[in-house]
């Protein structure tokens, strides 16, 4: 174990499976001269030459479409895409080609692609550059998503990614990029397509990804200890395939559920979660799953705009109160009253 | 559209001069009032210069030569019966898959190569077994150049499990790792991007081969045109890329669609050497092929436009409405397999008797893969998830349209009063 | 009321409305000259010239971008994307363009556009021709989306959509357009953001849009008739801004919903309704919200492949039988017992 | 990276001959090794061969002459004192935006003109009241040349409701309809199909305006450059496309982006008129704008590839380590205002002392432009929805993140055991 950033665990395990398995080699905008945008490749140009870290024009849908012609042949690119909001200018790609080339033509040719890219918000960057459209990618068969909230999951999820045969959209996030956790030292992959139970509980399921995985274990945490409340809460680690009965095991147990995200709310990937739920667990809900989610707006500059649009800690502990109190599970150290 | 305008973005007069003999007034007309319309700068091309030198005359001792002029000759027939055969075995097949749409054994688009076959097959004739090509939707003849079995095109129009891609493809989607055809894509300009990599991967380990990518004229218009080519020429892939300009992108023409119709200049935007060649003609096909597919292996991509002509709409249900009737006349008269045939007859290389024994032995393959295919089983309802992932992971999607996700439980066993 | 098919509705009602307002034009691939790839514009460019009805290169981005900076000047273009499919290509100019303008920019330019494009499946197209990706716009604030599921709706959604001043996806679909009904003569408006209930019942609420909001009458009567059923029958119409309050009376009716839809079904727009519905008419519902949607694979082209991934008449009434059954309401007529 | 591949796609040397004084020994030297590293041919452009004849001196007699020559003398300076002073508007303007930028007055990404000043004041003066720009996310300079008031752009960097855009744009997205700018767009290339349309819209409506769209060097690899390009070519649109080629896409220069590093003969791919100039000099880039303008007006869309130099950082918190000392030494003295100020003393229209009184006057107004951004009030929450849509619609969702969807309903009132 040792002690690392998110930041630091993906730029490790890059370096690991490139000396591995020379079929991996990165591609991206700045990644090389540049050292990336948010340095997550910082250093790999010098040690392993432009033939294993490319720095590429501005093209999302050309080096994304090359990436994937190259793992029709056996390489294995690692894609960086700046942030996913560029990711829709490469979609055709990813959606049309590398998500049905498998398939479409009767598994003759694998595609064994990653494409590592981030979203966010929250950092004043605008409508176009405040996005999580993740959605997009977990819509679609023939893909893989998957979405790590710790630096551990960073790199087993990476290690799994780029070790999978299948195209793996790999979701990073501005914001955990500087969050630091225990790192396992050796190298096993984690298996996507599996939700992990952070934190077990008894009182009500909490469920995230990515970074509001990471701001579920905090508020968890935080409540136990201020409101001696037990919660039980889910990373789900992996959008597509979706690990359904994880959720819906929990919520069998604790009969209520709150659903974070940083996308919006109507349509966004909380209301698959809140419908898997509320088929698996109908008999045992015991309140509408609620969702906390972005604002349905176009992301505004101004600070103020963007901290009303973008869900925050007292947006998920309301709604988490709200529905305990929905389900009469009344907090003990709550002093008002609520009838 | 006037006959006039037809050709407009087509080959030059000394091009054009070399074109069957018996379509030969035709495109002599045709290529002379173009000439007026529009100067033709196409020979001007400095690839062509550059290939010019590779194929000079070699200088030698006058008997050997004359030796090696009857050898040369004889090589030379033999290609061109070679070339008709081929030609006749496309023509054919694609006539059968006509066919068979109207009897409702092939379902959705299907586009066909009817008028293209010259170009297909001197573009494949050039390539190397292990070079790999990327191509769009209108693929049966190249996926037969390059060496699928005709029974395993048809299979696949007809959806079978012997189909190329065992039914999952259909006519636009043929694919075949064993003979390098790398699909058959149904997104105009989806190829490119893969061809690029694919080159990129010869490239990174170092591999003698080369790909070609061929798309249609309307296909110079998109992004992903412009996205390749730079990336292409930007790393030195050994890629050929190739224009199949038909006239026609569907119903618009190359005037309508391309601010420079003469579309093998776009290569001077990234610094790529091109051509432009007759394709009516599968010998200088094959030819310009060969000279940009030496490019390509040599690291330096290449752009090669072939001029040629869509016999048929733009797919099997298209009645090409919008082409006047001189236009399709005209069309008709370039056809390249008749041109071959009366070449062939004209340089006494094939007798009329022999002509129609290749036409009988073609149409037979045609008339057999379609039995071959009628009698292909159609994929089990049970393999709808055989190809959810190529590396299997827990909690993949099995679930049929009417399965519930969750086990339907029976909550209460009243009789509800209506 | 004259008897049209959907094709004919949408042809009369971009006639009309460019014979209404010269700001009116159309562009698109193979709209002119060709007459459409679906026949939608045939005639159009012969009475109006090619000033009004545009054929374009084959550039969806280029082409979309450049009707959303028309709009931008105040015109009021309708393009045509062939399928939704290739519209994955104009994605960014949909997305972060023409959804964004007007409030990235503080409300100072508005963007009257619509995107004609028909959704489908089930034509043998395969993999990447048949899929149904309204979603992607669905999600996105800033836009509107509408999908008409007779030819009168065709009309009315078309002309509120011409004459509101944001970008609106107005979905066709394949298998629509040779259908039949009344079209009203005179040009009234659709309200975008209203569903419609297109039949009233009291035993289950049926949910659909485009092509399965017609399976959805078709199966309503068929059932009232052989099984004496009396289904609820709701027509989604908009699925951006969504009509929740319509869902939710519904079903605290009903009791019990059904909801159709022609694309995947995880993360798909039935997820949001299924999570609607669970959240708001939590108290009122007797079995999960079931939906029925297609299988989770790329396309096949194998006739008999595509017909197993796509819903049918068969799946719809099976999932309503047992959604009935679990809440008990046995159908009178069905002699089968259950206990 | 060397000084030598720096400017290797850059000016020839007759253009680099015009750059000022101070910084001319450099530049010479660096130009000589360009020209040895790479042939010259930028100046065979066919544009400006065509352009040539309309800057051709008038002849006329002796005396008008001379009172000609003075009266265009003193507008020439004049000119040159206005392009000063609007230069030093930039420049101070941008200084206080990156001074604001570290006392987190501004946040996101903030990317700034130093050292395109020259550029930004020579494309702006010659666009009519009634043109439009479209432009990127480095567009401040652009927004004050607009005649946007710097109160108003810097109250956008703040982002407060007296800002260009009330709030919602930033840094990256400054518009004002009034003024004809249509933005300030952050998605690199976004702004090219907006801007074909807008001139298709000026097309359709038959006006005489013209539509300016603004890109970097690295933005001409992306697909939109073409569909863009070549959709204005084939309809004629009204539209200027201009590169604004700082030798770098955030690291990555030219040479390793583009296939044809000179990106001016990139429009020869839709047959579009093109030509390169030296961004260094607002004269020059004023008079090739005009040029181009002019071209657009009469329906000849064009392609203008302005050469210039980035000062700082891609943005405001890029320390550019990628650039080596040399570099940085070298674009310091290439800085376009030092060298206009250096010309006007040299050539005597102003002096010392008006320098730094102009100097004075602009480093006040963007000093006032802080004091005002300052003052403006932050848009109030309650406005989070004010621009959902323009038509409003039923059921338009106004949820706050923490916002229930339906009414939360208490549905037991019991303490829990747990
Ligand atoms: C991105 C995209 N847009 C539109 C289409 C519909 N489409 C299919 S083929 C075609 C015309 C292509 O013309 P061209 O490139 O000249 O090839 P040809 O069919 O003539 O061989 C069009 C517009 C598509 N498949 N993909
Ligand atoms: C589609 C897209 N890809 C990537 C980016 C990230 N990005 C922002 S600016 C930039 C470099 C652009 O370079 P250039 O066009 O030369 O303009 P400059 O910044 O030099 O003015 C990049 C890659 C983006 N904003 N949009
Ligand atoms: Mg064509
Ligand atoms: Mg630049």
């Amino acid at each position: 174990m040792t002690i690392k950033t998110y930041r630091q665990a993906l730029h490790d395990t890059l370096r690991e499976e490139m000396l591995r398995d020379e079929n991996v080699f990165l591609m991206g905008e700045e990644i090389g001269v540049f050292e990336g945008s948010y340095k997550i490749t910082a250093g790999l140009l010098t040690e392993f030459g432009d033939k294993r870290v490319r720095d590429t024009p501005i093209a999302e849908e050309g080096f994304t479409g090359a990436a994937i012609g190259a793992a029709m042949l056996g390489l294995r690119p690692v894609v960086e895409i700046m942030t996913i909001n560029f990711s829709l200018l490469a979609l055709d790609q990813i959606v049309n080609h590398a998500a049905k080339i498998y398939g479409m033509f009767g598994g003759q040719a694998k595609v064994p692609l990653v494409i590592r890219t981030p979203g966010g918000g929250g950092q004043q960057l605008g409508a176009t550059h405040s996005q999580n459209i993740e959605l997009y990618y977990a819509f679609v068969p023939g893909m893989k998503v998957v979405a790590p909230s710790t630096p551990a999951d960073a790199k087993a999820l990476l290690l799994a990614a780029i070790r999978d045969d299948d195209p793996v959209l790999f979701l990073e996030n501005l914001a955990l990029y500087n969050t630091k956790g225990d790192v396992p030292d050796d190298d096993t992959p984690a298996e996507i397509g599996k939700a992990k139970i952070t934190r077990e509980g008894h009182d009500l399921t909490l469920i995230g990804y990515s970074r509001m995985a990471y701001v579920a274990r905090n508020i968890a945490e935080s409540l136990a200890e201020s409101e001696g409340l037990d919660i039980e809460v889910i990373d789900l680690m992996s959008l597509r395939p979706l690990d359904r009965a994880t959720l819906v095991e929990s919520v069998k147990k604790t009969h209520a559920a709150v659903v974070l995200e940083d996308d919006w709310l109507t349509y966004g990937i909380g209301a698959e979660i809140a419908a898997t739920i509320s088929d698996g667990a109908f008999d045992y809900l015991d309140a509408p799953v609620r969702r906390v989610a972005m604002a349905e707006v176009p992301m505004p500059y101004s600070k103020n705009l963007e901290s009303a649009a973008m869900p925050t800690n007292d947006d998920v502990v309301n709604a988490i109160f709200q529905t305990l109190e929905a389900v009469g599970r009344r907090l003990k150290k709550v002093g008002q009253s609520h009838d | 559209m006037t006959v006039d305008s037809l050709r407009t973005a087509k080959p030059t007069p000394d091009k054009a001069a070399v074109a069957p003999s018996s379509t030969k007034a035709v495109a002599k007309k045709a290529v002379a009032k173009k000439a007026v319309a529009k100067k033709a700068v196409a020979k001007k091309s400095p690839a062509k210069k550059a290939v010019a030198t590779s194929s000079a005359p070699v200088k030698a001792g006058a008997t050997k030569a004359a030796a090696r002029r009857t050898a040369t000759k004889k090589a030379d027939s033999a290609r061109l019966v070679q070339f008709y055969r081929d030609m006749m075995l496309i023509r054919r097949f694609e006539e059968r898959s006509a066919r068979a749409y109207t009897e409702a054994l092939i379902g959705g688009y299907c586009h066909l190569n009817l008028g293209e076959e010259a170009t297909v097959v001197g573009l494949m004739s050039a390539l190397r077994e292990t070079d790999y090509l990327f191509t769009n939707y209108r693929e049966h003849g190249y996926a037969l150049m390059r060496g699928i079995h005709p029974n395993h095109a048809m299979a696949e129009l007809y959806g079978r499990v012997d189909g190329v891609s065992k039914g999952w493809g259909g006519s636009m989607h043929m694919f075949d790792m064993t003979h390098r055809l790398l699909g058959g894509y149904g997104i105009v300009g989806g190829q490119l991007p893969l061809a690029t990599g694919a080159a990129l991967a010869i490239n990174y380990r170092g591999l003698d081969e080369i790909v070609m990518c061929t798309m249609g004229d309307g296909t110079a218009n998109i992004g992903a045109f412009h996205e390749s080519l730079n990336i292409a020429a930007l790393w030195s892939l050994p890629v050929v890329f190739v224009v199949i300009n038909n006239g026609l992108g569907m119903g618009t023409t190359v005037a309508k669609a391309s601010a420079e119709p003469e579309i093998y200049k776009r290569a001077s935007a990234y610094a790529m050497a091109s051509e432009r060649v007759d394709g009516l003609d599968p010998v200088l096909v094959a030819d310009a092929a060969s000279r940009a597919i030496e490019s390509a292996r040599a690291g330096k991509p290449f752009l090669l436009e072939v001029v040629c002509e869509r016999l048929r709409g733009h797919s099997v249900v298209d009645p090409a409405k919008y082409r006047s009737p001189e236009e399709v006349a005209l069309v008709a008269r370039l056809d390249p397999v008749p041109a071959l045939a009366n070449r062939l007859v004209k340089e006494k290389i094939l007798t009329a008797a022999e002509l129609r024994h290749i036409d009988e032995e073609e149409t037979a393959r045609a008339d057999a893969a379609d039995a071959f295919a009628r009698a292909s089983a159609v994929p089990d309802v049970s393999t709808l998830f055989d190809y959810n992932y190529a590396t299997p992971v827990a909690n993949d999607s099995r679930r049929r349209p009417g399965d519930p996700l969750f086990p339907v439980v029976a909550r209460y066993n009243v009789e509800v009063a209506r």
